[in-house]
């Protein structure tokens, strides 16, 4: 038997002109598109090179970073809590999360991070204890809830609601089999849940929280309603506002938002590549790089019904 | 309370290089600080709210940090008056007005007294700010404050001026002329560079601010037809407060006695805004 | 060890039991032979109470299934008691339904280590037993990914064995293998059954039945319609339906 | 054969004292919260009750509606056009709408809205003609692009970044062996899309395109950066700013967008069970009331795999 | 009426065809056997052109498939001529693939309409004469989710003779069906076979391939093992791997 093929086939593609004139299109109008940002002497590049690594801005680009990661975070911790409240047999339970999506999604997260806000004024002491009866704690609100604490519980909360769904979008994409089998075998839900259900969802879930992650560096910006002034919006707004320049501030603020997200899109990309390989066409394919043997198997079963990489607004 | 993690700041100005005038010299007066509640005397700081986006009245300097502006000035000398120190805080418009009362103690930030907000607040009148025009210099569209109708025109949104313009608009189409196109900016410095940029003729604006903005501008703006309808400005107390209330107009009248606040606008460039009482609750 | 009596199922408005009765000895092989839709898995899924019946009773192990009868009243069990009812019944899937996460020693020590609470060194002694019984030995590091079909069904039974089953119930165990493989998932089968395991398998193997069935049950449109030694129904089936399907299937 | 079971189990349910417990909790929660909402002063209900059904309320509703829908529709146009040239074979039109996919994701919208309200200040005339060549028809860019036109093309733009991963993963749901069967048949490649794929496609696409545009309710807030300034919580917003009562004015625009969200929520939950009942457990289930015969056979066939119901942010 | 010479496909890497040569006379019907993975799908997706051969040079009709041979250089044809000489040759699929959304009679009009542009009259009336060929006339009008497998099965072959093909190209066309369901769409095959159509089916079904086929095509990793008539392959095969590969099937 042949190992290999004789002679490879090398054949000429189909000529496409209608690609070319295309690309001759899409590059005239690119060029036109490029020439009118450079020389359109409204955004002031040379004011943007001034400011772009200015240390406030820099110092903006931090928390801004600081502020996405600890939302998200809360974020998740929200969404598997209610994702699986809603999935449960208590109704009571699954009332109180759905009332939680409804309200967090229904509501503005600027409104929302303005009452996070004023919750100081709004309820100056936090207690802790029976209601109606006893107080155990006492705190006073301002000094629990400052504008950072604010700006993350008003971000977090409002994308656990929207993560909820992904989450328990993730529980149900695993074959029924999977709850089936260890059914079968006595395990409990929570123990199913744990072991079984969860590892298998992260491929449905990841990709689409990554997304969630690029639109959340963006909502950070909302928190100037906290007020919360230290994120890099906020800081380039108002230097643009104090040098009467605020077109080449919003172009910094854009360029570090833009570089951000590419590294996000980039790890993302990467996220579901590794989660997401082989589901898209049947075949075989080669798993992502670096993929752990566990994943690989997770995936090659084909257990994980869905392949939502839906993005999502920010 | 917000420690470093937000804009607020104490009165350290004067570290600065910004502008300011210097208010370490006005002296506690106890007969004055005697009227203060005791709430706010015992915890010895004012804690003022301002909104801090609104050059020269109250802005941040280049630390976007510290809060500076005459009305900055003008609470620090109040402090300084009631033997407080004054700190003041940013907040958003929203977040500003319901915390009057609770996590600040009152409110300095341009306020103009209108009979609709006095029946939700206390207001101590302290400046007469009047509303200026802004074109491009050489007013290269022959904008005429007299003949509006028809016009674009830039204005921040909640200003005084928005709702001028509006009642001049009415009026427009009531004498069956255009009505103005009325551009409103969430920020005054997007109405400058929209008068600039030339979306907009002129913005219309307090003559402070106005003033302010044309000198920024490397002389890009000149104001046109002068000072126009002058308003009150006033201080925020809570409506509930009466006694911060009559405590702070007192220390803001000894201020206007003894020259400090003509001072202090003279150092920002702002000549004869400075009232001669501070009047609580005027009838605007 | 089973006995089925009046069981009624319905699924809405749907219809899908319609009072069977069964009884199946301890160390019997019942088989379950009819066409699709006829009520085959959703009858052994009521075994295992992956399904509740609508009415009727159901006893494994001389044990009343799913509930419990107090002065006249019944009250349904718990969950916990309902996983310890479960624990003594196997069940081997058509799609197998390995945990594609583990290697299949891991498949093998999961449940023994959640569910009976063994000790790590324990369960996996054991695991390792089963599946070398299952003829796997040198399988057990792989995961099931990597596994043929038929392995991937033996594993799924010494994953069941492990829990020491005393009755296995089998949906279609081999109709979702390539023909090559059904083979050896059937010996392994019949080597239970010779070891005395009492078994109830849906399948539509008949040369299978006719070899190992001590019992051929034929079902349709939700009762059974006859029932008897392999010989006797398949080969001599009385009633009409019995005999246009076997005509069909052989 | 029997036709009716003689007796149905009638069983006692496991007693469940956690459930009543956790009921018991929430309820006093939900009594203590109600409770603060409605005797808490700063909320000021009567205020609330003054301003629901203002004249200049209402008429911002209808502007957020109209921006929303709009902007949705727009989106929608932009989403397919870049879904179809990202699955496509042409390098040049892959590249151009990942770019635009890349930018408009990676740029806040308040930004980009902000570009649109300055285009007359940047671009002060649009030609049509030939690039660097003579110009056939010339606008005074303000004409053309007003503030409501600034608004739409920015939430639409933008929006349609994002719809547009949707898009591209409902085209993929669709199972394989469709595209097979009409290509062996020897459909075109355009002719498979519109007869064959976009028809499946539509069960994956609606239901998170019907979160989007929940989602849009909320984001039309940010056109105040073109400006535009008739839409709900610019005009809220300016009330509240007149009459120093921010936050009753607040709680205003809140119900608004809380109660149209319902609405809206509704109107989803009635697109998935749409599109997808009967998907979630492998039995067949009812189909939802009203659906067509040709979407119960879709459904029924099961050749589009996902049922990504993801939720998406605002 | 079908040439391939020295095919071979590459998956990146994986070697699945490994130079197959195959005449099949017009007329003729085909048997395609072997085990899962040796490539015979592959080897009918190549002959269809759903993949593009790696190496060699696959003749339909006399017509090179896929490519054009213009002063000694290859050239690939576009989409529209390869669609054109796919519309001579057509498939059925194990998985059916109706388009779900239409009827059955919406099924077979669609690619007559689309592809062969004939009027609307035209397109349905042959579409319902080839509906009532497969025995379907009183299901002309559901939908296939409304439709058993086997009848599924015979709308996709009505689809595919619809567009007058000169070649039938069948992937396991029952291996999905209930074993009941089996017998009706073998025997519109034998019915199909016996007109006189050229044939190429992989099939496991033997039964089928002993009374239907004039040629049987054993394959196993990629290479043609065997080849001969039924008689020979099946029933008394020389290489070892076909012996034990029907040994285990039968
Ligand atoms: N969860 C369910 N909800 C509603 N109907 C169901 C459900 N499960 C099964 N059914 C229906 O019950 C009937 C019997 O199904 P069952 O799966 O028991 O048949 P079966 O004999 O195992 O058939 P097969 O050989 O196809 O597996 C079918 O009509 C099926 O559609
Ligand atoms: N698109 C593809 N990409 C990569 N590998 C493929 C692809 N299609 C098929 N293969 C591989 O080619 C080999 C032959 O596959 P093929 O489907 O032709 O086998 P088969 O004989 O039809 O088997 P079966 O009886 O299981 O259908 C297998 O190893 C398969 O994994
Ligand atoms: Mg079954
Ligand atoms: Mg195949």
């Amino acid at each position: 038997m042949s190992t290999r093929p004789p002679e490879l086939i090398r054949a000429r593609p189909v000529p496409r002109p209608s690609l070319w004139v295309a690309a001759a299109i899409v590059l005239v109008l690119v060029a036109m598109l490029v020439h009118g940002l450079l020389t359109n002497e409204n955004y002031r590049w040379d004011v943007v090179g001034q400011y772009l690594f200015d240390p406030r801005v820099l110092s903006g680009v931090g928390w801004t970073l600081i502020l996405t990661v600890a939302a998200m975070l809360l974020g998740i911790i929200m969404a598997v809590l209610t994702a699986v409240m809603r999935m449960g047999t208590n109704p009571v339970l699954r009332g109180v999360a759905w009332v939680y999506i409804w309200f967090f999604r229904g509501t503005p997260v600027y409104t929302q991070l303005v009452f996070w806000g004023l919750i100081g004024v709004l309820y100056p002491r936090l207690s802790l204890g029976i209601p109606f009866g006893p107080e155990f704690f006492v705190f006073n609100t301002y000094d629990v809830i400052n504008a950072t604490v604010a700006a993350i519980l008003g971000l977090g909360l409002n994308e656990g609601a929207y993560l909820s769904e992904i989450v328990r979008s993730g529980l149900n994409s695993v074959d029924k089999g999977q709850w089936e089998a260890s059914t079968a075998l006595g395990m409990k839900r929570s123990t199913t849940l744990r072991r079984i259900i969860i590892p298998q969802a992260m491929r449905v879930i990841v990709p689409p929280t990554g997304n969630e992650t690029i639109s959340m560096l963006k909502t950070t910006s909302l928190v100037l309603a906290v007020p919360f002034s230290l994120e890099l919006q906020f800081v380039t707004n108002a230097i643009g506002n104090k040098e009467f320049l605020p077109l080449p501030l919003l172009i910094v603020a854009g360029i570090w938002y833009l570089f951000i997200t590419s590294i996000l899109m980039v790890g993302q990309a990467r996220l579901e590549a590794y989660y997401g390989k082989g589901f898209d066409d049947e075949s075989p394919s080669k798993p992502a790089k670096g993929m752990s043997k566990r994943q690989q198997a997770i995936l090659a079963a084909g257990t994980v019904k869905a392949d939502p990489n839906l993005e999502v607004t920010p | 309370t917000d420690s470093a993690s937000t804009a607020s700041d104490t009165a350290s100005a004067s570290d600065s290089t910004d502008l300011s005038y210097d208010v370490s010299g006005v002296a506690k007066v106890d007969d004055i600080a005697a009227m203060l509640p005791d709430a706010v005397a015992e915890k010895g700081t004012l804690v003022v709210g301002a909104s801090t986006d609104y050059a020269p009245a109250e802005f941040r300097a280049d630390d976007l940090n510290t809060a500076i502006g005459y009305d900055v000035d003008l609470a620090k000398a109040i402090g300084n008056v009631l033997g407080l120190e004054a700190e003041v805080q940013d907040g958003e418009f929203a977040s500003l007005i319901p915390a009057i009362g609770s996590k600040y103690d009152v409110g300095i930030s341009s306020f103009t007294i209108t009979p609709e907000r006095l029946e939700n607040a206390n207001m101590i009148s302290y400046i007469n700010v009047g509303s200026s025009y802004a074109v491009k210099a050489g007013n290269p569209q022959a904008f005429d404050p007299e003949s509006v109708c028809g016009q674009t025109i830039a204005v921040q949104t909640g200003t005084y001026q928005e709702e001028e313009l509006a009642t001049f608009s009415d009026d427009c189409t009531a004498a069956g002329d255009e009505a103005i196109e009325v551009l409103s900016y969430a920020r005054q410095s997007d109405a400058t560079t929209n008068v600039v940029g030339g979306k907009a003729v002129a913005f219309y604006a307090d003559s402070t601010v106005a003033g302010y903005a044309a000198s920024l501008t490397n002389g890009q703006l000149e104001i046109t037809g002068g000072i126009r309808d002058a308003a009150e400005q006033g201080i925020v107390v809570n409506k509930d407060d009466m006694e911060l209330a009559k405590a702070v107009q007192a220390a803001t009248q000894s201020l206007m006695d003894d020259g400090t606040w003509g001072k202090i606008l003279d150092a920002w460039g702002v000549e004869d805004a400075a009232l001669s009482t501070a009047e609580l609750n005027p009838k605007a | 060890m089973v006995e089925v009596q009046g069981v009624h199922k319905l699924f809405g408005d749907l219809h899908v039991l319609k009072g069977i009765d069964l009884t199946v000895q301890r160390g019997e092989v019942t088989v379950l032979l009819g066409p699709s839709g006829s009520g085959k898995s959703t009858l052994i899924r009521c075994i295992n109470e992956l399904e509740q019946i609508s009415s009727g009773r159901l006893y494994v192990d001389g044990e009343l299934m799913g509930l419990r009868e107090k002065n006249g009243v019944l009250h349904r069990l718990s969950d916990k008691e309902i996983a310890h009812q479960r624990s003594k019944i196997g069940m081997v899937f058509q799609r197998f339904n390995l945990f594609p996460h583990m290697t299949a020693l891991e498949n093998v020590i999961e449940a023994q280590r959640q569910v009976l609470k063994r000790s790590k060194s324990d369960a996996e002694a054991r695991a390792r037993e089963e599946l070398v019984k299952v003829g796997l030995a040198d399988r057990m590091d792989h995961y099931p990914a990597q596994l043929s079909g038929g392995q991937q069904q033996r594993v799924a039974m010494a994953r069941a064995l492990a829990m020491d089953p005393q009755l296995m119930l089998f949906d279609e165990p081999t109709s979702a293998l390539d023909p090559e493989l059904v083979g050896e998932v059937l010996n392994v089968m019949k080597d239970l059954a010779d070891s005395g395991m009492t078994m109830i398998v849906v399948t539509h193997e008949v040369g299978f039945a006719r070899e190992v069935a001590d019992q051929v049950v034929f079902m349709d449109d939700g009762v059974i319609v006859e029932r008897g030694t392999a010989a006797e129904v398949i080969d001599n089936p009385q009633q009409d339906r019995t005999k246009d399907f076997f005509a069909k299937v052989l």
